[in-house]
Parts: structure tokens; C-alpha cells; sequence
């Protein structure tokens, strides 16, 4: 196994391009358990951390561009960030212990293509953009477009995140991320939702996006699930059409986990729990704003 | 594999060290194997018990999920640098004082995590240091005098 | 040693026994400085990696080894050639009785591989990546067989057969065909179909637990050096080396003198380190390499091939009177072994009821071989589970009755003079003191809130004395050295220090401990059986009386007077009397500076086999919230409560009551081994082996009970084990309180609670059609 | 005499019979005698035996006195983790 550590995105590609059996090495925290478990043996890791755009948190055009390899203790101590996007942050938060949240990245949990990996969900309902670099330049896709299944994603070869975009919020915006995990923490989800609700002047929901983890191949949107809560002021019916709309998309598994009926039955109730955290928060903004 | 053996220079509890490792070899195999720094102890080797916690830059990590080669030029901390000399921290005199630990093979690694938490935060509440030491297994103690000591420590620590 | 009532030190005001003192080795253990398994590294040292089976069960048809022998870097390939096969010959091993012939295939299959994982060759290489590829050139052909991983699968008459001569004891004609089934026991007292006669409720219920896992954070390790001459040295983590030494010398065919064993640090036992695994390899190993090597196993390897303790199926009946006084109770135990013969269903049966005063009862219980690992002791062996059902079905009996749990228990609870159901009547126990304590305590009468329950539980273990030597060795300022054989694994140097300070009078900073390797002092038992601060603190005790003893007849020499006017008090021998002369008191430093002159160093020694342990019982309340909506349980509150004859080091004790408490917790809640119908174990990790973290559990509230055990010099009973026994059924008592539903599996975990409530509610919701 | 009661699976080895009036002054003597009249038994008195002496438990101690009117309960060995 052969180690890099390129400081500029061109010199990663050009690495990756040319390497055969290459990963990429940003936490370490899902490769350095494979490489040890003889799950994977690359000829050559390059790590991305040396690479400042991977690395840094910048506001753009009035949203948030996060490098794939900010830690998730990085991304906890951005104040502003964790005030904008709490969902999202604190759904990076629950990725591991804090030993592991001093190394695991939002590019790194995404990447891993695990369909319970906290932080996609949230960034799903986020409508966040990923830019991936590659031998064609950069591309900016949507968050949900990059994993295709277990341990799958949608990048070719030589291509790598470089950071995701979340985007400017309006003032009646917020979002939400719950899991259920057997602990209170060092688990992984059994099913986890992440929530993003914006609502209208008048305080009625004009906008929802609700995204489950752990239900299916991989992390998705569920619209029927956002859909139930349009137009609505997210009273109990409401929150259980919802919870009704994102039990009945799930497509899970049973494993050592969670069975099917359970994962089906805990992604509803969750998911409810999200929607009104992320709803309260949303009504504090417009009373703010 | 590689058999050509990389040269990192690193800081490690104050002192320059160079080493030479192989590329898939971890922070903690050579912090035990190569340094005999063995007081970071190996309980699974996958991140899950915390028995191999270090800080790296100021920042709290598992030692087994660190690549050696990727402490060049950067600094780490073990539970052989935690005591100044012969005083030891005050998390070190108040877990003996608790009797905070019972087999001692976590002891390092919660140690070395707590005071990663006093660093940061002087006046945690009991639930933060029960979350912030949720990734530090012990199987002995049921965590009480642990988290007692945690307690003591920062108090201890603010008064002075 | 003399064991006499009048010889229990009647004081209470003692300068170190009962008291809070840094453990001497606590500077080791919070700089990085002590030694544990994996930390020694020798010169020339080797890597040893076992290769393990794939399969759960299957014949090991042939294996060629010449392509991992032929890899450069590889000094040493083993297999079962190089380990004896024995013949069946049961020896105590600390936990329940072993048998040679398993344990030799236990730690290297031979006719067939019996579990996922159980070791079929190893190898010594030069570094760790040369022996992993060592490992994947040896060709083993195996034919696959059958499996089966449930207890009460496995004792089907058509099930896959483990030991092809299997028949079981203890059935009367023995049966003609060999089964799983290894062994059938029972304990009866009176007559239990009148006594059920005479009840006017009775409750049965059967319950399932799953194998648990002693969890220790430190895996097994060791570093084994064989000399040509055949002289070995083996360092290795475990609760009892002079055991290790005997296992593994009688596994090489060694000499037990030609073995010297030196205990490490141990980063928890709990019973898992009281067999060996990687020692008798890696001295195998070594032999054939000529090298040092040392041995590692992974987490991962820890789970599939170590510990735990039986999964179990079992019914349980109890019949009470309308005013709650039991009249009779049966217990059908069947614990799962693994894959050779020796479950702790025994002890088992024989603290099923322990906790009650009863007439009429019975204990059967069935010793069953499955597919998976050979159990090893984990704390208490056998009885948390057994006692687990008892005490749900009391709980519910007394609910039933309308009257108090905890009334319930302390109508009926074990006292002085109790004819146990495996034969002698108690002694002074103290289950009602702890009864009364936690009647007593602010916890039980505490408001609950929705969705919130209260359970309690009581718990039995008998606690073990045994072999173990002690020597005092006086320095020539007065300090000593205090060397035992017990392995230290909760802080028992501290307590050993600390009654040796008692007897001597010396500053407990004057008494330096440590663990003599089996060169340096005679057979010691492992630390287990909560033995190590009752059985080898009499030896310290002893040890120290007999220096004491030597002193006085120097001093009596020096002041020239007979041996019985002098006498010693507090740290300095004195005049008896008066009249036995005026002389000025001499010190032990006074007297230690002269030994060279008055006859030689001053040592003392004991070598026991400490009869008399003391049980203890243990009563634990728990506080528990539910989410009905997710199954999720909390626990909102604990105290535990139990007898400790007396505390010596009062934090150990707590400690060993919080540990065992929060192990319980784990075992209620979410602790259980997954296998697919592939017979592989899927969850081998800390990730998805659910053993409580920090943020699941709250402060452990304790309150140690003193009633003394007549047979220790201090009282002392021992307390190690009885904690982990009542959590289990405490936490399936509060849940019941909670949201009305009883559970008669473990673990509760989430899938499983919600479940149950799903089914409750739409059985209430049939019921209301 | 003492009284000498086999538990557990031992009297299956004694004819079923479990309760004995015998003439001994230790675990040795009581030993020797019931595996004199049970031949079955002898061999599971020798290892994983322990006697309960007026309610004192001993394990491995041959000469632990019995004395004229002791209750003696001859049980498995017990063992812990």
C-alpha cells in the first residue's frame, strides 16, 4: 500500500486517475476499520486533508460551503453554521464517539455510501450540493445523487468530493435530525430522519422535505412524507399522515439492527419527532425575523 | 504491500520524534510496537472502546483510527506525557482518590479523554461528561466513581 | 487456620480495615506504567496468529501446513500434532469442573471443529503481515456438518450430534445413544406436589436468556519463551496463573516446575480468564520456533472464541398462599455449554431459590452442547439466570397477591438456619438486612412518573475459599513486601495491604504488595469466586501473625524474658506486664534493624486452603422509564444494595456492586450473541455487542450491609460475584410496573419491547370489539 | 453418630439412598466409608466434591473435623467466576 498526501485538488485527481485500486483517506474512521478487517487492500491511499478546500468552512453566496473533510468538531465549534443549520450539524454530531468526531467528515460519511449514515439524511432534506473533482474539471450534484447503494456511489474513477453547499436559508427555514439507536450513543442508526420545513408568513408550512436513513439501499427523500405537511400547521393528524407517508417508503432489511416492522413502525415516529423539532425551531425564526 | 517504510517526524507529549513505519501501520501500533509507549492500550482496534484515546493537534482521537504517517509534522499527546513530572494531573490524583478504576486498562484512555473535555469546557454538567466519555468503554467500574472523579477533577481545577 | 468466632477480631475501630485508601498500584494505572497482557516485547520476539474455522461445525477432514512453513518469515507452524490429546479426566479449574480431553480440543480442534471460529492451526512469523499470510496458505479440508446454535434445538432426537459418544449423566438407566445432552441434575427438598397442594396461587412461566459476554476490555494476550532446554517462561493475562501453568503443562507435557508463569496486569476477567486459549499455542509455538512469541487476539477473536457465559431456556413454578408465604417451587434449567460439556447449570440449581426459606422444592437442570463457543465462568456462573426467573415469577406472585414485593421477599427470605435446597442450612446471611435496608431507603418510596416503573430483586452467591499462600518479608528498616499469588483485578492489593498494615501495626505506606509469578510462592487458586480478599486475605493475615510470632520470640530473647511476656500491640512489642520487667516497647523497624543478629531475616508465610467462605446476598432497585413509542428502556435510577460481611477497602466494594450492577444492566437490556441461520456470529465487535456506555446509565447509588462471616478474622464474605445477579430480573419487574407488560426473554431490547406493546395494544384493542 | 446427607446427583450413585447415620471424625473417614459401601461413588468423592459441616462449607480438606452429632451435607464443589 502506497500513501499520498497531494495539497491541491489537481494533484489528487491526477493520484486518483492513475491509481489503481485507490482510496480515498479523509477521518479514516470507516477506511482504517476496513483496511484493518482486510475489507479493502488499496494500492494506494491518497489522503485529501492536505488539500485546503477540503478543509474549510466559507459562507457563498449567502449559504455555507463545508470542505469534505472538515471534522465533525469543526463543524460543532462553527458557531453561525450550527445556528443556520442545526439539523444538519447535529446530525455530523451524532456520527461516533467524540473521538471519532475529531477526525469523521460529512464527505467521508458520505462517500462510505453506508444507508445509515447520520449526516446524509440531514443533508438530503438540506437540498445540499456535493462538487466533485475529476480528470473533467468540477461538478456540483445534489447530495441524494451520489450514493447508489450499499458501499455504492455515483462518482467515476479519478473523481473525488471536495465539499458539499448548503445552501442561504430564507427566515422561516429550519431543519431537524433524529436517529434511533438502541445506546444513547456508539451506535449506529437504526433508522434516522432528517427534516428541513419552511413555512409561510402566516406560520403554515409552505415547504417540507423529510429524508430517512437505515429504511432502504440508500438514504432517501421521501415527498409524500413532506407533502403530507404542505399547507398544514403540523397538528397531530398532520404529523401522523406524515409518519404514515414516510413508514409506508420504507424499504429496509432485517439484520442485527432492527427487523423490517420495526424499522418501518421507528422511521414514522421518528421522523414525527424530527418534523416538530425542526417546526418549532422554524416558528422561533419567523418570530425572530 | 510496500516495503519501502515512510519517515514521519512528529511531536509527541513535547518530545521531536522520528520514526520510520509502514504505511498501513496505525498511530498505535506505533506508538506501542515501534516507541513502546504502551500505555495507549489496543481494545479493539475499530474505534468502539476508547482504550487507545489520544490528542492529536488538541484534538481528541482513537489512535487505532489515525495512520501513522499522518502524524507528520503534527502533535501528539499520550497518557505518558498526562503527569508533570512527578506531579500528577489532577484527573490522575482524583481517579486514585475515587478509586475510579478497578482492572486500570481503560484508565488511560478515559483519563486522556477527560482532560480533552476539561480542556474545552472547565464546568461540564454530569450529562457532557457522560456523552463526551460515551466512546470510552469500561467494563469494571459501571462508570459512577469515573464520572465522579471527572467532576472533582474540574472542580478542583477551577478553584486553583 | 483457625476459623473459631472468638478469634474474629471483635474492634470495629481499626486504623486500615475499613477505610479509603489509594490502592498501591494506582500510579501505575493512571500514568500508562503498568504492565498489562499485551505489553511486554521481547527480544527476537515473534507474531503468533491462530487460524480458526470458518464453520460451525465441521470435520477437519485434512490439513496441509507446507506452504505457511515454506513462507520466509515463518519460524513455526502448529496444529493439533503439536498439542497432546488427553483422555476425559475432570479437574476444577475455577469455574465448574473441566475436562482435559475438551479443553485440549478447545484450544486446538482435532477430529472436528465444534464452533465459528474455534482454532484449527497457528503460526510464528516475523512480523504481523507475514503471519496473516501465513495463515491463508495453510489448506485445511473440511466436511461440513450439520449445526446447531439453540439450546432446546440441540436436544431434539434428531438433532446434529456434537460428540458422536456423548451419553448423559446422571439418568438413571443411562441412556444407550449419545445425545447433546452431557449432563442431568437435581436438587429436591421436600414434597412439592403437596406443597403446590397447599398453594392458592401459583404463577409458572418459562424464560429464554441469550449468551452474554464477560466483555473484558482487554483481549487475551501473552508472550510464551521456551528455552531448548525445555525451561518456559510465560507472561499472560489471567485471573489464576498457577492455573494456567498446570493447564499448559499438562498440554505440552511439561514438567508443572519447568513453567514459570508470571501474571500481568489484567484488564478484566470476570471470569473469561480463568481457562486458557492462546497460552498453550504460544508455547507451542515458542518450542518449535525457538523464539520468543507473543500472542494478541483481536476484539473479534475475543467474541468468537472466548468466554461467554450459557444462553438459556427454562421454566420456573411457585405456588404461595393467599398471605404470601411460599409453599413450594420447581426450576427446569437448560443451559446452552457450547461446544463441550460443562455449563454452570449446576450452580445454577443451586441458587435458583437460595433467597428463600422453603419446605417443598425442586432444581432440575440440563448441561447441553451447541455449535457455539465453550461457555467459560462469567461472574456468579449460573446463577444470575437461574435467579432471574425466580425472581420475576415472585414478583408477579406477590402482585397477584396484592401484597409488596419487597414484603413478599422478607416473608420468605433465607436466614440463619435455612435448609438450602442443595443441602447444609445458612449460617448468619444477611438478605433480610439488605431487605430492610433498601425498605428503608428513599429510593423505594421515590414518586414515578408515566411510562416509569420500579422493580427489585435479591440475589445469592456462595463465595469460595481455597488454595493460597502468602509471605511477609520484613526489610531490614521495618517496611515489607507483601507477595501473594491472586491476581489483582479490582484492587484486592489494596485490601491485602491494608489487613496486613491491620495486624502488624505498620503504615500501609510500609506495605509494598506484589504478584509473586508461580516460581516465587506456593499454588495459589485463581482469583474468582470472589475469593481473592477472603481466602488470601487470611493467608496475608496469617502471614502476618506468623512474623508477628517471630518478632516477639526475637524481642523475648533480646529483653531475655519467656516468649509469653512479651506481647504486641499496635506495631511494637511490649512487656506483658510489670512484672515481666520494665522494658522500653521495641518497633518493628527497632527489631527488623537487629533480625541479622537476633537469627536471620524476619519472613513470614502462610499456605492455606481458606474453608468458610461466607455467602452473600444482595437486594437491587431499579427505576426505569419506557418509550412506548420506540421500545427504548431508560434507567432513571439504581441502587444496590448488599452484605459484605465487612468492606475492607469500602470503594472496592462499592465499585464491585456499580460494575456488576451496570454488566446486569447490559445483559437486561441489549447484550445477546446474533447468529444466522449460518451458524456465524454476526455481531463480534464493541459496535454492535451492546455493553453499556457512560451516557446509559446514571449514577450506581450503593449501601453495603456488614453482616461479618464468623469464618474471616474481619468478617469478610467476598462480593464480587452476587451484584450482577439481580439486575435482570429488577429491570423485568420495573418495566411490568411500568407499562404492564412482562417480560420472559432477554434482552429487552428495543425491537423486542415494542413489540410486546404493539401486541398488547391490539389484544386491548380486540378485546374492546 | 453424624448425620451424612448425599445432594444433587450423588445419590443416584448410592441406590437412591441419600440420608446416613455414620461413626467418622473427618471428611477422610467419611470418604473412605461411603465409598466402602458404594463402590459407584468412590471416584466422584475423590475430585469436584465439597462437605458442608454444620452449614460450613469445606472443599479439598481431608481431615476437616466431623464431630459425634455434626450434620454433614456432601454437595458439588462450587466454583465462580
Amino acid at each position: 500500500m502506497r500513501y499520498e498526501s497531494p495539497e491541491s485538488i489537481e494533484s489528487a485527481v491526477a493520484l486518483l486517475a492513475n491509481g489503481v485500486g485507490a482510496r480515498i483517506l479523509a477521518g479514516g474512521t470507516d477506511l482504517l476499520v476496513q483496511l484493518r478487517a482486510g475489507l479493502v487492500e488499496p494500492e494506494l491511499v491518497v489522503d485529501i486533508k492536505n488539500i485546503r478546500e477540503t478543509r474549510e468552512i466559507t459562507v457563498e453566496n449567502g449559504g455555507y460551503r463545508v470542505g469534505a473533510a472538515v471534522s465533525g468538531a469543526e463543524l460543532g465549534e462553527h458557531a453561525e453554521l450550527k445556528q443556520v443549520w442545526p439539523g444538519v450539524v447535529e446530525a455530523v454530531e451524532l456520527i461516533g464517539s467524540t473521538q471519532i468526531q475529531g477526525r469523521a467528515s460529512m464527505g467521508g460519511n458520505l462517500c462510505n455510501a453506508s444507508p445509515a449514515a447520520d449526516s446524509v439524511p440531514a443533508l438530503i432534506a438540506a437540498a445540499a450540493l456535493c462538487t466533485i473533482a475529476g480528470p473533467e474539471g468540477q461538478r456540483e450534484v445534489a447530495v441524494e445523487e451520489i450514493c447508489t447503494g450499499p458501499g455504492q456511489t455515483s462518482l467515476a474513477k479519478g473523481e473525488f468530493v471536495v465539499s458539499l453547499f448548503l445552501p442561504e436559508r430564507g427566515p422561516r427555514s429550519a431543519d431537524a435530525y433524529l436517529r434511533f439507536i438502541p445506546r444513547t450513543e456508539m451506535d449506529i442508526a437504526v433508522v434516522g430522519a432528517g427534516v428541513d420545513i419552511t413555512l409561510d408568513e402566516s406560520g403554515v408550512c409552505s415547504a417540507a422535505r423529510v429524508a430517512l436513513g437505515a429504511v432502504a439501499p440508500t438514504a432517501m427523500l421521501v415527498p409524500e412524507a413532506g407533502a403530507a405537511l404542505v399547507g398544514t400547521r403540523l397538528e397531530d393528524a398532520d404529523l401522523q399522515a406524515m409518519a404514515a407517508a414516510a413508514s409506508a417508503a420504507c424499504k429496509p432489511i432485517d439484520d442485527k439492527r432492527g427487523t423490517v416492522e420495526y424499522r418501518v413502525k421507528v422511521a414514522g415516529v421518528i421522523a414525527r419527532r424530527a418534523c416538530a423539532i425542526a417546526f418549532e425551531r422554524a416558528l422561533e425564526r419567523a418570530r425572530n425575523n | 504491500m510496500s516495503k519501502t517504510k515512510l519517515h514521519v517526524a512528529t511531536t509527541i507529549n513535547g518530545d521531536s520524534i522520528e520514526f520510520l513505519c509502514e504505511p498501513q501501520q496505525t498511530l498505535l501500533d506505533v506508538l506501542r510496537d515501534e516507541l513502546h509507549l504502551t500505555g495507549s492500550k489496543e481494545g479493539c482496534a475499530s474505534g468502539d472502546c476508547g482504550a487507545c484515546s489520544v490528542i492529536l493537534d488538541g484534538r481528541l482521537v482513537c489512535a487505532c483510527l489515525v495512520l501513522a504517517v499522518e502524524t507528520n509534522g503534527h502533535n501528539v499527546e499520550t497518557i505518558e506525557g498526562l503527569a508533570d513530572g512527578d506531579d500528577l494531573h489532577p484527573l490522575q490524583q482524583k481517579f486514585l482518590e475515587h478509586s475510579a478504576l478497578q482492572c486500570g486498562i481503560c484508565t488511560p484512555g478515559i483519563l486522556i479523554a477527560a482532560k480533552a473535555l476539561l480542556d474545552i469546557d472547565p464546568d461540564p454538567t454530569e450529562t457532557r461528561v457522560r456523552y463526551w466519555l460515551a466512546g470510552n468503554l469500561c467494563r469494571c467500574t459501571g462508570y459512577d466513581k469515573i464520572v465522579r472523579a471527572v467532576l472533582d477533577a474540574a472542580a478542583e481545577m477551577r478553584a486553583n | 487456620m483457625a476459623k473459631s468466632a472468638e478469634n474474629v477480631s471483635k474492634s470495629n475501630d481499626y486504623k486500615w480495615v475499613g477505610t479509603r485508601q489509594v490502592r498501591p498500584d494506582g500510579v501505575d494505572k493512571v500514568t500508562g506504567r503498568a504492565s498489562f497482557g499485551a505489553d511486554l516485547y521481547a527480544p527476537n520476539m515473534l507474531v503468533g496468529k491462530i487460524l480458526r474455522s470458518p464453520h460451525p461445525h465441521a470435520r477437519i477432514v485434512s490439513m496441509d501446513i507446507s506452504k505457511a512453513e515454506a513462507l520466509p518469515g515463518v519460524k513455526a507452524v502448529v496444529n493439533k500434532d503439536d498439542i497432546r490429546d488427553l483422555p476425559s479426566e475432570m479437574v476444577p479449574a475455577g469455574e465448574m469442573m473441566v475436562n482435559y480431553r475438551d479443553i485440549t480440543r478447545n484450544v486446538m480442534a482435532r477430529e472436528k471443529a465444534l464452533y465459528e471460529g474455534h482454532a484449527v492451526a497457528a503460526v510464528a512469523a516475523i512480523s504481523d503481515s507475514i503471519a496473516h499470510k501465513a495463515l491463508s496458505l495453510i489448506e485445511v479440508k473440511y466436511e461440513v456438518l450439520p449445526h446447531v446454535i439453540d439450546v432446546m434445538d440441540a436436544m431434539k432426537p434428531d438433532a446434529p450430534l456434537l460428540h458422536e459418544d456423548l451419553i448423559t449423566t446422571g439418568v438413571e438407566p443411562a441412556p444407550e445413544k449419545p445425545s447433546n445432552i452431557a449432563k442431568r441434575v437435581e436438587f429436591s427438598q421436600g414434597d412439592l406436589e403437596s406443597g403446590f397442594a397447599a398453594a392458592d396461587v401459583i404463577v409458572e412461566r418459562e424464560f429464554t436468556t441469550q449468551p452474554v459476554h464477560q466483555g473484558y476490555i482487554e483481549p487475551h494476550a501473552c508472550l510464551a519463551n521456551v528455552a531448548k532446554d525445555g525451561k518456559a517462561e510465560l507472561w499472560c493475562t489471567t485471573q489464576g496463573h498457577f492455573v494456567a501453568r498446570g493447564h499448559c503443562a499438562k498440554l505440552l507435557g511439561m514438567d508443572i516446575s519447568k513453567l514459570r508463569v508470571t501474571a500481568s496486569e489484567i484488564g478484566g476477567g470476570f471470569g473469561g480468564k480463568t481457562v486458557v486459549y492462546l497460552e498453550p499455542v504460544a508455547l507451542a509455538l515458542s518450542r518449535k520456533a525457538g523464539q520468543p512469541v507473543k500472542m494478541v487476539m483481536t476484539r473479534e477473536e475475543v467474541f468468537r472464541a472466548s468466554g461467554p457465559t450459557s444462553g438459556a431456556h427454562m421454566r420456573i413454578k411457585i405456588g404461595a398462599t393467599k398471605d404470601g408465604r411460599i409453599t413450594a417451587a420447581d426450576a427446569l434449567l437448560h443451559y446452552q455449554a457450547g461446544a463441550f460439556p460443562g455449563s454452570p447449570v449446576q450452580l445454577g440449581c443451586m441458587c435458583a431459590f437460595a433467597p428463600y426459606d422453603l419446605e417443598n422444592v425442586r432444581a432440575v437442570g440440563y448441561d447441553v452442547v451447541v455449535n457455539r463457543p465453550k461457555v467459560a465462568a462469567y461472574r456468579a456462573p449460573g446463577a444470575p439466570i437461574a435467579e432471574y426467573g425466580v425472581e420475576c415469577v415472585v414478583d408477579e406472585l406477590a402482585k397477584k397477591l396484592g401484597i409488596d414485593p419487597l414484603e413478599m421477599r422478607l416473608l420468605n427470605a433465607a436466614k440463619e438456619g435455612t435448609q438450602t435446597v442443595y443441602g447444609p442450612k445458612f449460617g448468619p446471611v444477611g438478605l433480610i438486612e439488605t431487605l430492610e435496608a433498601a425498605r428503608e431507603h428513599p429510593h423505594y418510596r421515590a414518586p414515578l412518573g408515566e411510562n416509569q416503573g420500579r422493580g427489585i430483586a435479591s440475589g445469592f452467591w456462595f463465595n469460595i475459599g481455597g488454595e493460597s499462600c502468602a509471605t511477609l518479608n520484613l526489610s531490614e528498616d521495618g517496611s515489607a513486601h507483601l507477595v501473594v499469588g491472586t491476581p489483582d483485578i479490582g484492587g484486592s492489593r489494596a485490601s491485602l495491604c491494608q489487613m496486613a498494615a491491620e495486624e502488624l501495626g505498620l503504615d500501609l505506606d510500609k506495605v509494598h504488595p506484589i504478584i509473586g509469578d508461580t516460581a516465587s510462592l506456593g499454588y495459589t487458586f485463581l482469583t474468582g469466586g470472589s475469593r481473592a480478599t477472603f481466602a488470601t486475605g487470611m493467608a496475608v493475615i496469617e502471614a502476618a501473625r506468623d512474623v508477628i510470632d517471630k518478632m516477639r520470640e526475637r524481642v523475648a530473647k533480646i529483653w531475655d524474658i519467656p516468649l509469653d511476656a512479651v506481647v504486641w500491640e499496635h506495631g511494637y512489642a511490649r512487656p506483658a506486664s510489670s512484672n515481666a520487667g520494665a522494658f522500653e516497647p521495641m518497633s518493628i523497624a527497632e527489631i527488623a534493624a537487629m533480625a541479622n543478629k537476633t537469627g536471620g531475616p524476619l519472613v513470614g508465610n502462610a499456605a492455606i486452603n481458606a474453608q468458610g467462605a461466607g455467602p452473600s446476598f444482595g437486594t437491587h432497585i431499579v427505576d426505569v422509564q419506557v418509550d412506548t413509542e420506540t421500545g427504548r428502556v431508560e434507567i432513571l435510577r439504581y441502587t444496590a444494595i448488599q452484605d459484605a460481611g465487612k468492606a475492607v477497602h469500602p470503594c472496592f466494594v462499592e465499585g464491585q456492586m456499580q460494575g456488576g450492577a451496570v454488566q446486569g444492566i447490559g445483559w437486561a437490556l441489549n447484550e445477546e450473541y446474533v447468529y444466522g441461520e449460518d451458524g456465524k456470529l454476526q455481531n463480534a465487535g464493541f459496535l454492535d455487542y451492546r455493553i453499556p456506555v457512560c451516557s446509559d446509565v446514571p449514577m450506581i447509588d450503593t449501601v453495603i450491609v456488614e453482616v461479618p462471616n464468623p469464618s474471616h478474622p474481619y468478617g469478610v464474605r467476598g462480593v464480587g460475584e452476587t451484584p450482577i445477579i439481580p439486575p435482570m430480573a429488577a429491570i423485568a419487574n420495573a418495566i411490568e410496573q411500568a407499562i404492564g407488560i412482562r417480560f420472559n426473554a432477554l434482552p429487552m431490547s428495543p425491537p423486542k419491547v415494542l413489540a410486546a406493546i404493539e401486541a398488547s395494544n391490539s389484544a386491548v384493542a380486540d378485546a374492546a370489539e | 453418630m453424624a448425620r451424612v446427607v448425599l445432594n444433587g446427583n450423588l445419590k443416584q450413585l448410592s441406590g437412591g439412598r441419600s440420608e446416613f447415620e455414620l461413626d467418622v471424625k473427618d471428611v477422610r473417614q467419611l470418604f473412605a466409608q461411603l465409598g466402602e459401601r458404594y463402590p459407584e461413588l468412590a471416584p466422584h468423592l475423590e475430585e469436584g466434591i465439597a462437605v458442608a459441616i454444620d452449614g460450613e462449607i469445606f472443599q479439598d480438606a481431608l481431615f476437616a473435623t466431623i464431630g459425634p452429632d455434626s450434620e454433614v451435607h456432601v454437595i458439588p464443589k462450587i466454583a465462580g467466576g
